[in-house]
């Protein structure tokens, strides 16, 4: 694969994006302007709630846990993506007959790597991290400290 | 139009490290200065793959820059569990007022 | 005679069209990533910075694919845009001061030093950049740049040790990062 | 039904061809005169057409097809007022939802509002490109085909939670939340798939990943070894969740998120996201047919043989193509009808079942099946009769008793409708 022929497959990609970009914005601002009404009426720019007059703003402050279910994924994402070139290379080191000395070596590289990271994943699990509703215990530890300090503002899903 | 260069590809990542800088500096919200550091490392990363291009003509550049990557990812996650504590702690993520180490 | 089999055969040499649209594609992602980067210092909505930043990364990971790192270019949007920016996203909403709208950010106090320091810093680097006479060669990556593949054999043979500590590494942040977002979790 | 949707594709894409062929006998020998840097971006632009061509079709032939198959699973009717059986009801609906007003709240954050859509749209429609559908007929068959695609389906998240953030709803918000959450956690599982692939192949290559499975249908990397049905299955859960669809349509929740993060969203807008979900459907349901089920090979060697050789005629060519094309996507059909089915077969699941279903079922799973398949190709290199044989043995126990249990039900149901005779 050449360098010209490379880049030739992203102009495609490119060209893709641009063409994607291009259709929505024509969609959204040329095509439909031209065939839908616009009736302004102030009622109608109000936020949708189920009817009733919207309460407070809904940029609001979420729970942590979101938080720790998104740092598990991001750590898992690199580790996918370090794993990647070793994938693609895997078939041409591991010898054309099973079990040659580098195929083994390669496979066990990836092998600890992968342990490595599944020790994390244990420690996470068995401290409780991703359960998303708490154990009676945790959540009651979690209320006494939240008479304690003050926080009113959380939502909760 | 000229011809692509290195010089084109260093002065962009010196540029962009500048920006990173200047965003570091100016910002008080700690998740801004977060992102200004990520630019930093981006720009960093910029240059290793410059010069895998244009001067060693090798992929041990980009290897480097996976591992910026990595890094970044790291850093990111603790930085933000950081954040959060300072948030708990302090009611606010502005980074000046942040003067104490503990209680 | 097949268009489409011409296409191919212009596609597998160099050529003027590359020459052409080489330059466009540099400018528009260094102008996307500059233009957003200068924008981050510029708007007060938090939220708004996080896209911006994202925008400024993906036109990097643009520039990375122009210099033929197309693996590189693809673990950066995988990593920055679809991670790293919802991390930071979770971040904003989780420290929300007050559950209103508190979106915006303070007014800054350091603005005049933090220009006048990223100016310095750019005269620095663009003098030594200029200056310098980096040794290009003549053959920028191998014409068969199958570069996840040689990555791959670098990540297992030169680089083995940096790649196992990695992992120590994840595991560590994964850890550190959980410990601490627990305790800053329960206080709230 | 399928075959409906497939010869209509099928001219569109060929559509393809026969545009490159019409502005060669426009132009003639003037061809030349054309600088190339004009003429590669017009014929790529050619490409888009056909796909945007290929999306609006298929997604106006499977909404039509979702109504139909969630209305007989039900024992209703659905659609039949207009066009023959409801045909062209989606059609009157995407007339009906052009002529909308668009609406934008009061308080939203406008520039992302308007931003949204565009990066959902644009997070998909490139997928496109490394999509095959034939050997001759594809886009562009880009070195890193699979690690694009996780790459860049991982745009779309970000698209959701600007929606729901600029929208300053809060059903907008907790759906854009609930679905950042979802997106993100199955994209792990995802990558893991993708990973056993490429191991296997050697390749990131869609094209290269269907030549390896070329052949007798046991060279499909389905049944490579006893691990691989657990792939498949974590795939197919995992690209369920990517998609929002039930039973993980948690983001979109009706009955209790109005819509989710588009709940502020109306007329053009609305359907963009509907476009690209349904774009999306499509997508990862060829891919799973690549991945896994041999991708345009019929599994059967001869005629694959016969198929191949095409030295000198023309027409086995276009033959071949035609076979191939309709095999893909049938196969891709056949996994989008699953998709419905299961939407009407299992309830909506909650977020923190959805979280366990992911970290701690999929995840340890996926993981030890990806070790235990590379050791296997470490022992046994480009597969194994003994292992297939193996797979399809075990496999068959709970296939069987699936298909038994979905045998009874349906004839169960088919005989209430029988009159009792009395």
């Amino acid at each position: 694969m050449t360098m010209a022929s490379m880049y030739f497959d992203y102009a495609n990609v490119a060209v893709f994006f641009v063409f994607a970009v291009v259709f929505v914005i024509l969609n959204i601002s040329v095509i439909s302007v031209i065939l839908r009404p616009t009736v302004e009426n102030d009622q109608k720019d109000t936020t949708y709630e189920c009817g009733e007059p919207s309460v407070g703003s809904s940029w609001v402050r979420f729970d942590m846990r979101f938080y720790t279910v998104a740092l598990v994924f991001l750590i898992f994402d690199v580790e996918v993506a370090f794993l990647y070139p070793w994938a693609v290379v895997f078939k041409d080191l591991r010898g054309a007959i099973g079990g040659s000395a580098t195929g083994v070596f390669v496979f066990l590289e990836a092998a600890i790597f992968l342990l490595i990271l599944f020790v994390g994943l244990i420690y996470v699990w068995k401290r409780g991290d991703l359960d998303w509703v708490k154990s009676s215990s945790a959540q009651e530890v979690d209320a006494r400290q939240r008479q304690m300090i003050e926080a009113k503002d959380e939502v909760r899903l | 139009m000229m011809t692509i260069g290195l010089t084109h590809y260093l002065l962009l990542g010196g540029l962009l490290f500048s920006i990173g800088m200047a965003i570091i500096i100016i910002k008080r919200n700690g998740v801004a200065v977060l992102m200004g550091l990520e630019l930093l490392l981006n720009a960093a990363a910029l240059n290793f793959i410059a010069f895998s291009h244009y001067t060693v003509g090798d992929v041990r550049g980009q290897v480097v820059a996976i591992f910026i990557i990595m890094l970044a990812a790291a850093e990111a996650a603790v930085a933000l569990a950081i954040v959060l504590n300072i948030f708990q702690h302090f009611k606010g993520i502005e980074v000046d007022e942040v003067s104490t180490l503990r209680d | 005679m097949n268009i489409l089999n011409t296409l191919s055969i212009l596609a597998a040499a160099p050529s003027e069209a590359t020459a052409i649209w080489l330059p466009v594609f540099f400018w528009t992602f260094a102008l996307v990533s500059v233009l957003s980067s200068l924008a981050v210092l510029v708007v007060k909505d938090i939220v708004r910075c996080a896209f911006l930043i994202m925008s400024s990364l993906s036109g990097l990971a643009g520039l990375y694919l122009l210099l033929g790192a197309e693996f590189l270019a693809f673990t950066q949007i995988m990593v920055y845009v679809g991670g790293i920016l919802i991390l930071i996203l979770f971040g904003v909403m989780l420290t929300n001061r007050e559950p209103l709208l508190i979106k915006r950010m303070k007014a800054t106090g350091l603005v005049a030093p933090g220009v006048l320091a990223g100016l310095i810093l750019f005269t620095a680097i663009g003098y030594s950049v200029c200056t310098v006479d980096w040794k290009v060669t003549d053959q920028p990556l191998p014409a068969d740049a199958d570069t996840p593949a040689r990555i791959g054999n670098a990540l297992m043979s030169d680089f083995i040790l940096p790649f196992e500590m990695a992992s120590v590494l994840l595991l560590v942040a994964l850890v550190g990062a959980a410990m601490a977002a627990r305790r800053g979790g329960a206080e709230g | 039904m399928i075959f409906g949707g497939t010869m209509l594709s099928n001219g569109l894409v060929f559509a393809r061809y026969s545009l490159a062929e019409w502005i060669q006998g426009l132009l003639g020998d003037r061809l030349e005169m054309i600088p190339e840097w004009i003429l590669f971006p017009l014929l790529m632009l050619a490409g888009c057409l056909v796909i945007i061509g290929f999306i609006t079709v298929f997604a106006l032939f499977a909404i039509w097809m979702e109504r139909k198959v969630s209305a007989h699973m039900q024992c209703r009717l659905g659609p039949m007022e207009v066009g023959f059986h409801g045909a062209l009801q989606t059609i009157a609906d995407g007339v009906k939802l052009l002529g909308k007003e668009d609406i934008v709240p009061r308080h939203a954050d406008k520039l992302l509002h308007y931003l949204a859509p565009i990066i959902v749209f644009a997070g998909v429609f490139p997928l496109f490109v490394v999509v095959p559908f034939s050997e001759k007929i594809l886009i562009s068959d880009i070195n890193l085909g699979l690690f694009f695609v996780a790459a860049v389906g991982a745009v779309e998240v970000v698209g959701v939670i600007m929606a729901g953030w600029a929208s300053n709803n809060k059903w907008s918000l907790f759906g854009a939340m609930r679905a950042a959450t979802q997106l993100v956690s199955y994209e792990i599982p995802l990558g893991l798939a993708f990973l056993t692939i490429i191991l296997l192949a050697g390749s990131f290559s869609m094209v290269d990943i269907i030549h390896q499975q070329e052949g007798w249908l046991s060279n499909w990397f389905l049944f490579h070894n006893p691990f691989m049905p657990i792939i498949f299955l974590s795939f197919f859960t995992a690209s369920l969740a990517e998609c929002k669809r039930a039973p993980f349509d948690l983001p979109e929740a009706e009955s209790e998120l109005v819509s989710g993060f588009h709940t502020e969203y109306s007329g053009m807008k609305f359907s963009i996201f509907f476009l690209a979900e349904y774009a999306a459907m499509y997508v990862v349901c060829a891919i799973a047919a690549v991945m896994f089920l041999g991708g345009w090979s019929t599994g059967i060697k001869p005629l694959e043989a016969w198929l191949a050789d095409s030295a000198g005629n023309p027409m086995r060519e276009v033959l071949s193509n035609t076979v191939h094309l309709v095999v893909i996507v049938t196969k891709s059909m056949f996994l989008v009808f699953v998709q419905m089915w299961l939407r009407w077969t299992l309830p909506r699941i909650r977020l923190d079942q959805i979280m366990h279903v992911c970290l701690k079922v999929l995840l340890p799973w996926t993981m030890v099946a990806m070790v235990a398949t590379s050791a296997i190709e470490l022992c046994w290199p480009g597969g194994n009769m003994v292992l297939t044989a193996l797979t399809i043995v075990i496999w068959s126990i709970p296939l069987l008793w699936t298909l038994k249990a979905i045998l009874d039900m349906t004839v169960g149901i088919f005989l209430k409708f029988v009159p009792s005779g009395r």
